[in-house]
């Protein structure tokens, strides 16, 4: 095992030992593990609270802060957190005005993230769910739990987050919530496998001059494997997989997202072939993110989420947001 | 077999047992769930079950039903992901059934068990042959058979279950993700499954034996 | 070669294309490779170049905008660029008050700098440089080619242009690059060797269990092997090491730096290590940085940049900046 | 051996010569700078070397110094790193010691050779027994002899130059950022530098059997 930690049982609390020091615009509760925002509750604003399984960073903690998440709720790598944690923090960001519990669709995080309600709820907090289920990977009728939630999630937390901090109420943001994950679809590919500190090796073998197709965030393999293919072809693939689920009419918001391990230099290459097949297929981007934002630990490859964009969600797009992850306007 | 009026202590040997067993077993729980699922199977149980453990050496509620309330209870808040729920709420329903009687026959305890699984199975909308957790639980339980007390045949049909979801399609949790790649591998859930019947047989044997573990 | 790539020859005009469509603030010249600020030159603004081989993403190309760099200059990878890309971003950013080059030392970028300073100059642009050398790990004295520059360049390059933008002359903007190179020293580790395009495989063999320690950025081995560290471990020994030629008596920058493929769920559980050795140290940390900034494409591994900061370093990192790589206040 | 005027002719045969030897060794080039450099050495002189003789092909410039001066530029404008500039300049400055002569004989290209080495060796502020290009460069001008027209020794001087680095602390360069562990690999360098006087010697081998490569 060759991972830059202490040892596996603290990777999670050593995490966010670092946030809190980094992050002076940000309360950690390093021991309940939660991240808030240094200012929750805010006075007469719904409350957005997200968690998952950590080792997908920046992805939840690093989008808390104004026009994002108000908290989010790491579990240990990869597993989803636990009830108490997502009641503690919607109590903590409840300023009256009811909670939005954003969650990916997992059979641990909704199981998790349900019982958390009903504990919320028993505290008198007023609480929305809105699953993200974006990835086009698992559409098939045999996939009875549904898609997996992935890239549409930073869509979800910014558009909503927006919603929120404009002082929209309750059903209204859980409304922009779910009309953003059902405007969205993704579609990833890996390279090489993520390693975890439980494992302490990759989680999958993926042999040289192959990739996986399909694949999730949790180092599980894909749908399909292949011989190796170029940024090109990969782009081709992925993107007209999810505009067949797509569909869109008009402008798109696009992520085009590193996994973790895939350079800069290569993320950007392969997000020209994204805007290449977007063009030949008549589709106009209307906003670009091109980044490591939804990732899984230290896998190599990247992924396509596309948001049907309309004027308001473009206007909710650009509203100002500052968090260690995503900033811009303040 | 002499029929046992089962204690507290006996349950709370249980889950000793049962996260001894989880530790020693965790990296091979890991190993199948990295085939076809995220890696973790392994160490949520470890540290679910050790603190469930913890928990009930610190606060040693005594009655059975208490015993596996508060197990189920430390599960849920330690070790999230889908087994976290689930299996607290195996432990949980199930000590909700054994009300606070002092000591309960295996009689009882089957139904017990059979109340938590089937919570399970209306908890995560499965079905036996979704190669989850129920492919080892529902047919343990059933071979407790009528007196509850068939701990070895358990112990058997735990196994046998979990062994049997190798060649099932994944319906359910990460698994099913994989669709058709999901065949050939044994379900980690299922296989943990086996271990809390094993360790139920390990326990109860022991009390036959006479031997209630006090002395090891 | 397990790569996101179409063909090893166009990776760097691929992720010139893949900037160009994701970024309207900037101009990117594929052709010529140069990244531009959209409104360069900037009347009345000292202009800012700088430039180095790529695989360091977002450094160089990342931090062009407002409150950065107003051009940047891509070679191949890990290969200094070519004398005309500095000479003509010279020329189109220069407002009539003069360029600073911005360069990291290394024989290649100083050859090519000079090269291109003396086009610069040819056609009239008032050049000044500053060389940026900060890694510790090559400070003996046998060392003769002098230190490389490595994560300091993020803090040259912020402070300086943040003083370009207040509208300071040459001299003083230079002033300020060389104050805070000389504040500034660093030490690098690698977990494992990235892969190149032209390699087309790790650049060395790092066997499981081991890491070097004093690493730069272009895949080179570091001056030192060792058995695996921890985390905690690592911090101590890079933090010492900068310490003891830094010897900073007041509070300081610090640049928590991954070097690609390092996970940020790492990356934060190490700044963590990071805070508690200055502290034991009793330095004072006034603001922290945790991220990719400086890259080694997919090294595992990670970096620490301290600089000695005072009121008006602190006034220059504060100030608003808006780039690809790095935004706040605007 | 015959005493041969050079022509702008056999600079170009031979500078193509040079960018067939280094895209046959690319790879090899490549793996020495990764074991102490940054492993592009192979890829930057394939790229520069094919830009110097497209430029070549196109512009045919008439005169020896005119051809070495054109591939010099087009090896700063094309290659970057390291060699960029010090190859660049060595083929420039050594053109420009060749004047507008429309042939020149072998003794005034060993001159023009030996100033270009020193153009590059005071460039990048080396000395010979650093472990750079230079291990190679002076002992093969060196090896031209009085007349220059000993190509057969430069090519041996030049290996020779090129094997006596492995042993070298590297002093420039960023091999030098390796310390000791520089020492054991050979300069790139200094190979690709063996390469330069290999292709000269079979130029002007090509020359004296009478092949002058218009044929092959
Ligand atoms: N819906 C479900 N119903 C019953 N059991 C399930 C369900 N989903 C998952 N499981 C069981 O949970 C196991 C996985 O547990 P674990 O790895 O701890 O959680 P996660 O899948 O969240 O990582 C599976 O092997 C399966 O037996
Ligand atoms: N200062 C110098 N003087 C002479 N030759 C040098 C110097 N620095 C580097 N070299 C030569 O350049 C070679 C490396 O070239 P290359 O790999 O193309 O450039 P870079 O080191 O920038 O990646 C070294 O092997 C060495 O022979
Ligand atoms: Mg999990
Ligand atoms: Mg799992
Ligand atoms: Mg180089
Ligand atoms: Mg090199």
């Amino acid at each position: 095992m060759k991972m830059l930690i202490n040892v596996p049982e603290t990777v999670v609390a050593d995490a966010l030992r670092g946030m809190a020091a980094t992050h002076p615009d940000l309360t950690v509760d390093v021991e309940r593990r939660i991240v808030l925002r240094r200012d929750a509750p805010v006075a007469d604003k719904v409350g957005l609270v997200s968690g998952g399984g950590s080792g997908h960073e920046p992805l939840h903690g690093g989008f808390v802060g104004p026009g994002m998440l108000d908290a989010a709720c790491p579990g240990e790598v990869f597993t989803s957190p636990v009830p108490d944690q997502m009641a503690r923090a919607a109590a903590a960001v409840d300023s009256g005005r009811g909670v939005l519990f954003i969650v990916k669709n997992y059979t641990g995080d909704v199981l998790n993230f349900d019982m958390a309600a009903e504990l919320a709820e028993d505290e008198g907090v007023q609480v929305a769910k809105v699953l993200v289920d974006d990835d086009v990977a698992v559409s098939g009728s045999t996939y009875t739990t549904g898609r997996r939630g992935t890239g549409a999630t930073l869509f979800v937390e910014k558009l909503a987050g927006a919603a929120a901090e404009e002082g929209a109420p309750l059903e209204r943001v859980e409304a922009i919530a779910r009309r953003v994950n059902e405007s969205s679809r993704s579609f990833g590919v890996a390279l090489g496998a993520p390693t975890t500190p439980a494992k302490g090796g990759p989680t999958f073998d993926l042999p040289a001059g192959e990739l996986e197709l399909g694949i999730g965030i949790h180092g599980e393999p894909g749908r399909e494997r292949r011989g190796m293919m170029t940024s090109g072809e990969i782009a081709d693939f992925a993107v007209d997989a999810v505009l067949e689920d797509l569909r869109p009419e008009g402008p798109v918001l696009a992520l085009i997202n590193g996994m973790g391990a895939t350079p800069l230099l290569e993320l950007y290459g392969f997000a020209a072939e994204v805007h290449r097949v977007l063009a030949e297929r008549g589709v106009p981007v209307a906003r670009a993110l091109v980044g490591n934002y939804v990732t899984s630990l230290d896998m190599a490859g990247c992924s396509v989420t596309l948001c049907r964009a309309d004027e308001e969600l473009l206007r909710l797009w650009d509203a100002p947001v500052r968090t260690p992850g995503l900033r811009w306007g303040m | 077999m002499v029929t046992v009026a089962l204690d507290a202590d006996f349950f709370h040997r249980w889950m000793s047992a049962v996260s001894a067993a989880v530790d020693r077993e965790a990296q091979r729980l890991t190993e199948l769930d990295s085939a076809i699922g995220d890696a973790d199977h392994g160490s949520n149980l470890r540290r679910g079950f050790a603190a469930a453990v913890a928990s009930l050496d610190e606060e040693r509620p005594d009655t059975p039903g208490a015993v596996l309330a508060l197990a189920g209870r430390r599960l849920i808040s330690t070790v999230g992901g889908a087994s976290g729920p689930l299996y607290g709420t195996l432990l949980r329903r199930a000590g909700k059934a054994l009300g606070d009687a002092g000591t309960v026959d295996a009689a009882r305890l089957r139904e017990a068990l059979r109340t938590g699984v089937d919570a399970v199975a209306q908890l995560g909308s499965a079905a036996p042959g979704d190669k989850t957790m129920l492919d080892a639980l529902y047919p343990a339980v059933e071979a407790l058979g009528e007196s509850g007390e068939d701990f070895e045949a358990a112990r058997g049909a735990a196994e046998e279950g979990a062994s049997a979801t190798v060649p099932m399609l994944a319906r359910r949790g990460r698994a099913s993700y994989l669709g058709e790649r999901s065949i050939g591998h044994q379900d980690p859930g299922a296989t943990s499954s086996a271990l809390l019947f094993a360790a139920l047989a390990d326990t109860a044997g022991a009390v036959a034996s006479g031997d209630d573990g006090e002395a090891a």
